[in-house]
Parts: C-alpha cells; sequence; structure tokens
C-alpha cells in the first residue's frame, strides 16, 4: 500500500523536476503579488506591517490556485490518470500521492520563501516564524481542498477562471485563520488559537479531502 | 446472445449508452470464455472507445452490467483492476518521462517485477529510445511503449484501444504473436480495431457497433 | 394612508426591499414559463422532423 | 412507501404529476404571501428600537432562509443521483440552482438595505451578509460548472460531487465567517441580529417562510418539467406528451 503511494510521489516529483519553469511560475507570481501592494498603497513601514500579514496571505492563496492547474491535466490529457483510476490500488491513496508530491513542489516553497519577502513588509522575526508555522500548516488544506476544483475541472477547457470560483470560498476559512495568526503575531500576541483552528483544518483537509478528490477524478473520467 | 452470466469468463449484459443525443448501442450484449477474443468493429464515432470505457467500469453504461467470473465489476472494483490490463488512444504515458520510467512507474502500482517491462520493451524494439522522454518518440514508439505496459501487467483481460494504428508491419506481427500466446494462456481480450485480427475463428467473436440507432 | 406609505421614515428602504422582492419572484415565475415553453417547442420542432424524415 | 419514491423516479410520472401540481402550488404560495406581507406591513407593531424599518425582516430572514435550504436540497438531490442513479434527482439539483441563486441574490440585497439606515453604507462585513455573499459565489461555481459540460450526463455527475464537497464546506465557512466578524467587533459596533420578536410580529415571518417554501416548489415543478423534457428527449412518451401541442402551460397563474 504505502509502496504505491511512494511510487506516485517520486513519479510526480520527477516529472515536476523535468519542467522547472512550471514550478518556479507559482513561486515568481508570489513574489510578484507582494510587490505590487507597496506600490498600490504606501511604502511607510507602518502600513506595511498592519497589511503585510494579509497580502501574504491572499499572495499565497492565489500562488496555489495558479499551480492547481498543472496537478490533474496533463495526466488527464496522456491517459495516465485512467490508469490510476484502473489501478489495483484505491483511487484515494494514489490521489494522496498527487497532492502529497504537489504540496511538495508547490507549497513548501512558499513555505521556505515567505518569510525572506516578508522582510520587505519590515515584519519582526517572531512574525515571520509563526507565518511560516502557518503556512506549513494551511498549504496543505489548500492543495486537498484545491485538488477537488482540479479534478472536477481536468476535462474543461481553460478552466482557470471556473477553478478559481470553486475552489477560493472553499479556501477561504484558511485564508482567515491564517492572516489572523500572521497579525497577531505582528502585533506581540498569542496566535495559538487559529494555529489550532488551521490545524484543525487540516485534519479535516487530509481525512476528507482525498475521497472528494477521488470521486471527483471518477465522475471527471467518466 | 444469450444473457446468462459466464461463470469463468467476461461478459456483458444489456448494455445501453447514450452520447448527448445519439445512442451508441444499446441491449448489446456478448460474452467471452478463456482463450477468446471480442473484436468490435465500427465506423468512426460508432461508439467502440465508449464501449472499452464501459467494459473497464471507466464510465458507467445507462442500462446493463458488465461481469467479471460472473459477478458485476462495480462489486470487485480491485479484483478485476487486477485481472485487467487496458490501453486507450492515449498511451497514458506522462511525455516528461522515459518509457522506461513510465513502465517502471506502472510496475511499482501493480507490484509486478520491472524486469519483464524490460524485456517487452526490447521485444517492441525501443530499447533504442528507452532513455529518451516519450515526448521524443514516434506515434509507433508510443504505441508500442503502451503496449509494453499491457505485456508487463500479465493480466487476464486484455483491452484494446485499436492497438495496431500507428504500428508498421513488425509492430503488428509482434502484438499478434504476443495476443495468441496470451489467449493460448486462456487470456482473454477485447479489441476495438478497423483492422483483422488473424486469431482462429472459433476464438473469435466479431461485434459490429454503429448499425443500431 | 399616506403615514402607511411613509413606514415611519424607513419608506425608501422598505418599500424598495419589498419592490426587489416582487421583481425577484415575478422573475423566476416568468423564466421558468418560458423556459418550459422554449423547450417544448424546441422538441415539439425536432420531433415534427423526425416524423417527416421517416416518412420519406 | 418505496412505491411513492420509485414512481417518482419513472420521468412521464413526474413530468405529469408536476405538471398537476406547479398551478395550485404557485397560487397557494402567492395568498400565503400576500397573507405575510399584509402582516408584517400592517398588523406587525414596530419594533421599539428600529421602528419600521425592521419591516425588511419578513422578505430578508425568508429569503435567506431559502437560499441555504436550497443548496441543501441541491446536495441531497445530488448524493441521491451518486448513489442511487437517478437521473431525475439531478434534474432537481439543476433545477433548483437559479432559484437558490435568486433567493441568495435577494437576501444579500434586502440584508444591505435593512442595515442601510443602522450603518449609513450600503455594505458592511457583517457575519451573515458576508456568508450570504459567499453563498452566492457558490452557487455562481456550481452554474459555472455545469455549464462548463455540453453533456448533461457528465455536467450532472460533476455538478453533483462539487454540491456535497460545497455543502460539508459551508457551515464550516460560514463559521470562520463569524469568528472573523467577532474579531472585528470593536470596529463595527453593529450586527444584523433579530430584534425581540412578540407573537402578533412572528406569525407573518412563518407564514412569509412557508410562502417562500411552497413557492419554490411550484417554481421548481416548472424547471423539472423542462429538464426531464430536456434529458428524455428521445423517449417515446416524450412525443406523445408533446403530440397535444397547444401550448399546455405549466404554469397557469
Amino acid at each position: 500500500m504505502g509502496q504505491a503511494l511512494l511510487a506516485v510521489v517520486r513519479r510526480d516529483l520527477r516529472i515536476a523536476f523535468r519542467r522547472l519553469p512550471d514550478l518556479a511560475s507559482p513561486l515568481m507570481f508570489f513574489a510578484i503579488v507582494i510587490t505590487l501592494f507597496p506600490l498600490a498603497i504606501s511604502p511607510e513601514p507602518t502600513v506595511l506591517r498592519e497589511i503585510g500579514p494579509g497580502v501574504l496571505w491572499v499572495a499565497a492563496l492565489l500562488a496555489t490556485l495558479l499551480a492547481l492547474n498543472t496537478l490533474f491535466r496533463s495526466d488527464f490529457d496522456d491517459g495516465s490518470l485512467e490508469q490510476l483510476a484502473l489501478s489495483t490500488h484505491p483511487l484515494p491513496l494514489l490521489v494522496f500521492g498527487k497532492i502529497l508530491a504537489h504540496w511538495l513542489i508547490s507549497g513548501v516553497p512558499l513555505v521556505v520563501l515567505s518569510p525572506l519577502l516578508a522582510l520587505s513588509y519590515d515584519l519582526s522575526l517572531n512574525t515571520l516564524q509563526v507565518l511560516a508555522l502557518a503556512l506549513l500548516i494551511g498549504t496543505p488544506t489548500l492543495s486537498l481542498l484545491g485538488s477537488v476544483g482540479a479534478a472536477l475541472t481536468a476535462g474543461v477547457r481553460q478552466a482557470g477562471g471556473l477553478l478559481a470560483l470553486l475552489v477560493l470560498p472553499l479556501m477561504l476559512p484558511v485564508l482567515v485563520f491564517g492572516a489572523r495568526a500572521t497579525t497577531l503575531a505582528a502585533t506581540g500576541q498569542d496566535p495559538a488559537g487559529p494555529l489550532y483552528l488551521l490545524a484543525a483544518l487540516a485534519v479535516l483537509a487530509v481525512t476528507l479531502g482525498p475521497f472528494a478528490t477521488a470521486a471527483a477524478v471518477r465522475v471527471s473520467l467518466e | 446472445m444469450q444473457n446468462t452470466t459466464h461463470q469463468d469468463g467476461f461478459d456483458c449484459d444489456g448494455l445501453t449508452l447514450w452520447r448527448g443525443d445519439r445512442c451508441l448501442f444499446s441491449e448489446l450484449s456478448f460474452q467471452i470464455g478463456a482463450g477468446a477474443a471480442a473484436l468490435i468493429r465500427g465506423p468512426n464515432g460508432s461508439g467502440k472507445t465508449s464501449l472499452l470505457r464501459v467494459v473497464c467500469g471507466l464510465s458507467p453504461p445507462e442500462e446493463g452490467a458488465v461481469h467479471w467470473m460472473g459477478k458485476g465489476i462495480q462489486q470487485q472494483r480491485q479484483a478485476y483492476a487486477k485481472a485487467l490490463a487496458y490501453n486507450g488512444h492515449t498511451d497514458g504515458l506522462n511525455a516528461e518521462l522515459t518509457p522506461l520510467e513510465n513502465l517502471a512507474f506502472f510496475c511499482a502500482l501493480r507490484g509486478s517485477e520491472p524486469a519483464s517491462s524490460v524485456a517487452n520493451l526490447s521485444g517492441l524494439g525501443l530499447d533504442a529510445c528507452a532513455g529518451l522522454p516519450v515526448r521524443a518518440l514516434s506515434a509507433g514508439q508510443r504505441r508500442r511503449a503502451g503496449l509494453a505496459r499491457v505485456l508487463a501487467a500479465d493480466a487476464r483481460l486484455w483491452v484494446l484501444d485499436e492497438p495496431f494504428t500507428n504500428l508498421d508491419g513488425e509492430g503488428r506481427h509482434y502484438l499478434t504473436a504476443q495476443l495468441l500466446t496470451h489467449l493460448g494462456n486462456g487470456g482473454m481480450a477485447v479489441i476495438a480495431s478497423h483492422q483483422d485480427l488473424d486469431v482462429p475463428a472459433e476464438q473469435l467473436l466479431t461485434i459490429t457497433l454503429g448499425g443500431a440507432n | 394612508m399616506t403615514e402607511f406609505l411613509e413606514m415611519g421614515g424607513y419608506a425608501k428602504y422598505v418599500w424598495s426591499a419589498f419592490g426587489l422582492t416582487l421583481v425577484v419572484l415575478v422573475a423566476n415565475i416568468v423564466v421558468a414559463r418560458q423556459q418550459f415553453r422554449s423547450v417544448r417547442t424546441r422538441l415539439a420542432q425536432r420531433w415534427a422532423n423526425q416524423q417527416e424524415s421517416s416518412d420519406l | 412507501m418505496w412505491t411513492w419514491f420509485h414512481k417518482l423516479g419513472s420521468p412521464p410520472h413526474l413530468y405529469r404529476l408536476a405538471g398537476r401540481l406547479a398551478p395550485w402550488l404557485l397560487w397557494i404560495a402567492i395568498v400565503l404571501i400576500a397573507i405575510g406581507t399584509y402582516g408584517g406591513l400592517v398588523l406587525a407593531p414596530p419594533d421599539y428600537q428600529q421602528g419600521d424599518g425592521f419591516r425588511i425582516i419578513y422578505v430578508h430572514a425568508p429569503s435567506a432562509w431559502m437560499s441555504m435550504s436550497i443548496y441543501a436540497v441541491m446536495a441531497t438531490a445530488s448524493a441521491i443521483g451518486l448513489i442511487w442513479r437517478m437521473k431525475l434527482a439531478f434534474a432537481v439539483a439543476a433545477a433548483s440552482a437559479p432559484v437558490g441563486a435568486s433567493f441568495t441574490f435577494l437576501a444579500l440585497v434586502t440584508g444591505a438595505i435593512w442595515g442601510q439606515p443602522m450603518w449609513g453604507t450600503w455594505w458592511v462585513w457583517d457575519a451573515r451578509l458576508t456568508s450570504e455573499l459567499i453563498l452566492l459565489f457558490v452557487y455562481f461555481g456550481y452554474m459555472g460548472l455545469r455549464a462548463a459540460f455540453t453533456e448533461v450526463q457528465k455536467a450532472d455527475r460533476t455538478s453533483a460531487v462539487l454540491a456535497i464537497v460545497g455543502v460539508v464546506n459551508l457551515p464550516i465557512i460560514h463559521y470562520s465567517v463569524v469568528w472573523w466578524n467577532t474579531l472585528h467587533q470593536a470596529s463595527t459596533v453593529t450586527k444584523l441580529d433579530n430584534p425581540s420578536i412578540s407573537m402578533n410580529m412572528l406569525w407573518p415571518l412563518l407564514v412569509m417562510i412557508i410562502g417562500f417554501n411552497l413557492f419554490y416548489i411550484a417554481i421548481l415543478a416548472t424547471r423539472v418539467r423542462s429538464e426531464v423534457l430536456g434529458r428524455e428527449r428521445n423517449a417515446r412518451w416524450v412525443s406523445e406528451a408533446l403530440s397535444d401541442l397547444s401550448p399546455e402551460n405549466g404554469i397557469t397563474a
């Protein structure tokens, strides 16, 4: 059982590293969106400190959304998704492998990159740590929820806008708790409450998500 | 076509499928036992591919059921998956990986030996391009790599969609030989194709689609 | 009567809310019937065409 | 009991039943809504705090209630469709979505109108209004996904999965919005809570809610007939149903 999961993760990581530009574009997008706001609002450190956490989390959400397109589309087009569905191993497990690989190539770089970019928002070291921790807990949920939308729109051409409309409402709780945790840290308060809520969302997403995504894959393959 | 479910074989019972406005086939029933192959013929767009996808359990029919060893395939998804090897129009190979990597992945999924996949690759004359990413392969080579997966899966039931397209004479010969040995060992096959299968008549069941509506 | 219409100073809020409700309810009825009628006529024509082509 | 449920599953039966029920349901709904409106606008005393402004609740609360219950109907119908393969359940879900979206929009705007005198602005990030707004996006997402597929069967099953995923997530989204709203309670003192409701204020509200529900079912009946015709267009009974080409209206109102 675990073998199959590892096989899927290894395969997806190998494919991802063969197409580095696809890997890098969500991260570049994340960085660019973050640099827009000081230009749009103001370079004042006090202002940036206040909007920093929110901007970083919205940018993280949009970057994850961008990265979702590569999750099922190529496998749907070249027929490997059919082979996964016809495999002897349960589809939710294989789909979980794909989502895990997707998180490793899109979520984890966000966790690593965000504190560096957050420096430009003059946030304290403690805030950067909490931001990274909150993203570490929140991005798996984003990938799991997003994968349901990605599977449902795998067969749809130019599904970009539709995918956003389907998935962003589902991601709101993560945005609310994640941004709140970071803001609490930025204002020197204890961010434990929202972090626990984020963790609760993650547990819920990990247990239910793969089954929903597997059902979505089966339906889009019909 | 009697509708009794064949105890140790494969059968379709009263299959009906619509595609939007058109009825592709209705009340379609056939069965094959060990060593037999079903050839699905019919003009383009007559629903051959759709029928194969129903046979694999990928898409549910409007009415009717597919049985394997006398039991409905929806009730034994894992056992049926073990017995089945499917190759559709697209060969299910990722373009960035090499044929060998693709095959190794599917063998790992099936828990079968990767060594057998290497043998199949060479048998299908793919040694030269085993190291190239699939996107650099010709359509014929891609088709051979897809068939290599079917051969490596050592499944009892082959479901192949136009396996001979893009294959040259030598490839066709090799595939037919493999098919005959597969049937010889009690295997079964459901194949959609425009070409004839030179399989002995008593082992061949031909089903023509497209005349129905 | 005018006192009633004033709604204690909230006239424009209360009447705009009830007015919009009326619009949405009527719109639902009209759209539902329109859709039903257009599906019927479309299918009736299609059925008529089929009859014609099979009588040839 | 099961024969009733099974008979509902046969398209011609449902088509005729819906045809007969729709006019009656609609008339009863219109009468109830008229009574509720009269009760709400005339008979009910003004609220001691909000004066006559509170009367907007008689349209805001029922439509907010409908927006959520219709989505629940869609999710249940989708589950029935996926589990028991009842095509008509998908027809109910497909028919309900636009009606649900219209009630969500109505709840959103009447909520904003109701809040305006209190807050002085046309939009405030109140927990319930924000949840209604998100629900409207969810409805548009459902209808958008359904429109992305030309083939009815594909659209049905894909949107069914979305509806079920949605109904699981909606409570979580709502409570995270409420949680978020309480954080910023300090800045906006207002909250869209129901004023204390006395009996002669309450009965018009209940009448309105029942009226809205019957209205929804009446509209659903006609819309399901269209969906059923569309899905069964090749069945023999459809040609018979169409043979009387007289414009037999779904709704005689």
